[in-house]
């Protein structure tokens, strides 16, 4: 067994450990679907998915490639449809969402829409789909990302997804339910959480090898860091085979 | 009684692009028939009856999965242009922003999933092409369709508030007049004509969805004209024995269009996988107008029909995909 | 074949007669079943029938005893919720809707809620159900009374189901959708339908045997009289077999 | 901005019976347990745990088909008391008031069907023995759960404008901010404790429903406690094997209650048929309050639980009911 791992594989042994057995994850197109079937596999047999166009509590023997393909709604409990997925969420019932974006700032807000004025765009992006619904509905988010200063922006130019806004209390005066918002941000260089009085971005755990040096040069904007800065471990050998041989076994993210 | 009111405490931005007329959806649903007559009819036929240029237009579907390919290139080869379009969309949207047929857009989503944005999304939205693009998220998307569907002018949401999202939609934001909480309107979406791929129809246009069924129930009913495309035409005793799996019934139907396959290179749920193959294809072609110029002539404006698509594809090729 | 009929085979008839075939008609419990079904197997084959609780498009071979028996889903082309239902009439699907009640006044508002004062009243009543709803969005209304001096009143008690509330652009200046209201009331004396420049109700035919005096005696407000009043047919010895033998077999309504 | 506002143009009378805060909903519906455990236990003991006097209740049906008729006769005998209704029902309502229980009724419809007004009913309201008597339409009482269901905290409609019916609610007329027309707001419902009888369950709670779905759907997703009674109870793998037919996920549901001939003496599609005589003997009873008070102590009071009633009722009358 080959215990190096590539950033991907890291990203969703690190996602996937924040999924609880026996709880509800909103699960978005790529890393989640992956970090959700392993957390399956692994500590969360009981990791209720579900899948923006109605899947609810399905068995993820084979990775699904879209949000809404066959998979999504496999053994599942209900198959239903996007209403009734987003009044779900929009009713309470979603603990984690997962989400991920062209550029993110301190607070976690993030955005998918356009680089530049939206209204005369330097780069078009794919938009909202459910991002947006899922950052103001669900409890705590968690976004995936890849590290880099042109990514962990002082200012992003659209908040396509709310994260805590402007910072303490904005999220309620916006109208948003209360008591939800970010949670976690996994990037290929450390877990973020966010400070509870700032509600900004916080350092809280590094992958292996990285330094908070590394961190702080890699982000726009500054961070806080934890009083203990804990270290990541690394993808284990069970994460790995489970990972590689049955979650992923075409191999699509290697 | 004192003079009361609800606060508009904020407005977006966007613009309304296809305002609706509920008392008017209400006259055409009067008119609509309610016989039970054959609407089968070819891809060609359905877009030459019931679509004009300039319409508001829209896809149900999630992904690449079960996508009206079949009809998008019929539009295609139609030659009606300037549509303005419900933008929550993958292939199809990309390939009518390809043809450069698309203006405005009530824009979601539209993406390459996975593979991230899109080539024809930055060149049109980028240079203009499409001059008007106002912003939702899915959610609020599905509940406009909903509203509609609803008979109802709006709908209720937390979603959105917050964000430029919000900014750059046409959403309304007031204090409810019964808990005081800030709640987004969005206003209802009534579709001039939409297109929905369903795993069965009988003739007359009663739809069957396997599993999920992502916003077909809502967008069916938010329709002034409705296209189905259907995997499989089935007798009208097979619906009656299970009206409970009806999800669209016939007198929302205008057009019915036998297209197994339809939604090739995309997938079909209980049906066909995705050919990976060509849709790695159509990915490194849409890089560039000219790839996509290419791909689009021969694989949509050089095939006469669905048919033709189908032999060129290959019997092998549909084969192998079957599930 | 006994050709003679009592009030209720008489009513049915008539309603029967009003249905048209290939369109939609929302059946309410009682004489509208029988009325729907008889007319299935008489001129209206294709009659779309519409129950309350989900059934469209039932083949009535046995009759429905309540709105949401398995009868009204019968080899039916959908059957969903009272949701889908009542917003498929709020769409302007549905043309013809069935209509009783305790009292109606010339202008056709019903009431089944309450005689006497609501907050007190001296007889409470079923509630609107989904008589309202009826009224309120289906295209044409028809209501179907016992005909006697205390059901048609000048002053209602109660509006339950509003037919043109007090005349001309009442409905309209409520809110109701335009040209929707009351279209015929089938009595056992008559049918009425309502003038175009009042908006009050109107004699137009008279049932076998009833003159105009009869109507206007059993009748609390004054009545408006068509120019040229007809005579309804009596129920045709087809009508009543097909009634007696395959609609109604246990003798229901005899 | 400048200073925009709704114009509130009418307000009923009617007050909010059980006023609906969405964010405590939401907290509970957070807390709620999504593990897959085993809910399975009598009627007595869903009762027990789950519901309190002074709650706010409600059962899914139509008419006297698919009604849990089990869990009404369970919480006769538990002594709880003061509830307060949602109004829409026939027979199940009319033995709760017949016992005496209700106290406020959101009132859409209490009646006997084609055999009209109930005894029970005039007896409870005419006499001040209910206090508070709020009106609505069907489609009104069924949108107010689907705000609810939805997350929001009121849904738009035309219906009850124009009528008393809208004078005596709680709903509120708004000029639309996007098309001006009128529009009644009638406000969400969260119930304390929901009943719903279904087909089949598994014993976490996942539900099916033949045919018709009546306001299942929607009541089950506006409750705080949810009670299911089934006719049958099958294994989860069976839920698995067909999703799209699952209508109550199991995460909405507090107990699940096995209950053959749940809605005796009424009909459950698809299992068995009303039982008319016995239906014939209620409709003489309920005339009177003593013939109520014999008929409750005969055929409720009496009986200690479901499984003695349909001893009580006897095999071959079960069996000649059976579709």
């Amino acid at each position: 067994m080959n215990t190096e791992y590539n950033p991907s594989e890291l990203l969703i042994c690190l996602a996937s450990r924040v999924m609880e057995d026996g709880n509800t994850a909103f699960i978005g197109t790529g890393i989640p679907m992956l970090a959700a079937s392993l957390a399956q596999n692994m500590h969360a047999p009981n990791l209720i998915a579900v899948f923006e166009f109605g899947g609810t509590g399905a068995i993820l023997e084979k990775l699904p490639l879209a949000v809404g393909d066959t998979r999504t709604f496999n053994k599942a409990l209900h198959a239903s449809g996007i209403c009734d997925i987003m009044e779900s969420a929009q009713r309470g019932f979603i603990e984690y969402g997962f989400l991920g974006g062209a550029q993110i700032d301190a607070y976690g807000n993030l955005n998918s829409t356009a680089i530049g004025d939206v209204l005369k765009p330097k780069v078009r992006l794919p938009g909202s789909g459910g991002g947006n619904d899922v950052g103001s509905c669900c409890w705590r988010t968690i976004a995936i990302m890849k590290h880099d200063k042109r990514r962990f922006m002082e200012k992003i130019d659209f908040i396509t997804t709310p994260g805590f806004i402007s910072g303490p209390g904005a999220r309620e005066a916006a109208g948003l339910p209360p008591n939800t918002g970010p949670y976690r941000v996994v990037t290929n260089l450390c877990v973020f959480d966010f400070d509870e009085k700032t509600k900004r971005m916080r350092l809280i755990s590094l992958n292996p090898g990285v330094t908070i040096k590394d961190v702080k040069e890699n982000t726009g904007f500054e961070i806080l860091v934890a009083d203990n800065v804990e270290q990541n471990a690394p993808p284990t050998e069970e994460e790995l085979t489970i990972l590689r041989e049955k979650v992923d076994p075409d191999g699509l993210y290697r | 009684m004192e003079n009361k009111c609800i606060p508009i405490l904020y407005e977006g931005e966007g613009s309304i692009i296809q305002p609706a007329d509920l008392n008017a959806f209400r006259e055409l649903n009067r008119k609509k028939n309610k016989k039970l007559e054959s609407k089968l009819m070819t891809e060609e036929e359905a877009v030459d009856r019931f679509v004009k240029s300039g319409d508001y237009i829209g896809f149900e579907l999630y992904g690449t999965v079960r996508s009206p390919m079949n009809m998008v290139r019929a539009l295609i080869r139609s030659g009606k242009t300037d549509f303005r379009l419900a933008g929550q969309g993958v292939h199809e949207a990309d390939l009518l922003l390809g043809a450069n047929l698309i203006r405005e857009i009530d824009f979601t989503y539209i993406g390459l999933e996975v593979f991230g944005v899109s080539g024809n999304v930055r060149r049109r939205v980028e240079s203009g092409d499409v001059h008007n693009v106002v912003e939702w998220s899915n959610a609020a998307l599905t509940w406009r369709f909903k509203a509609a569907a609803m008979g109802i002018p709006f709908m209720a949401t937390k979603c959105m508030l917050g964000s430029d999202t919000l900014k750059r939609s046409a959403a309304k934001v007031i204090e409810c007049p019964f808990t005081g909480e800030k709640l987004a309107l969005v206003p209802a979406l009534i579709l001039d004509v939409g297109f929905i791929h369903v795993n069965r129809a009988d003739k007359y246009g009663n739809c069957q969805i396997d599993g999920i069924s992502g916003f077909a129930f809502e967008m069916g009913r938010a329709c002034k004209k409705l296209i189905i495309s259907a995997e499989e035409i089935i007798e009208t005793d097979e619906i009656r024995e299970a009206p409970d799996r009806t999800i669209i019934p016939y007198y929302l139907v205008d057009a019915v269009v036998h297209a197994p396959y339809a939604s090739w290179p995309g997938e079909m749920s209980n049906s066909h996988e995705k050919d990976v193959d060509h849709y790695n294809f159509y990915l490194s072609k849409q890089k560039t107008q000219e790839g996509m110029d290419e791909y689009l002539k021969e694989w949509v404006y050089d095939v006469p029909n669905h048919q033709a698509l189908l032999k060129k594809i290959g019997h092998d090729k549909l084969e192998s995909l079957k599930l």
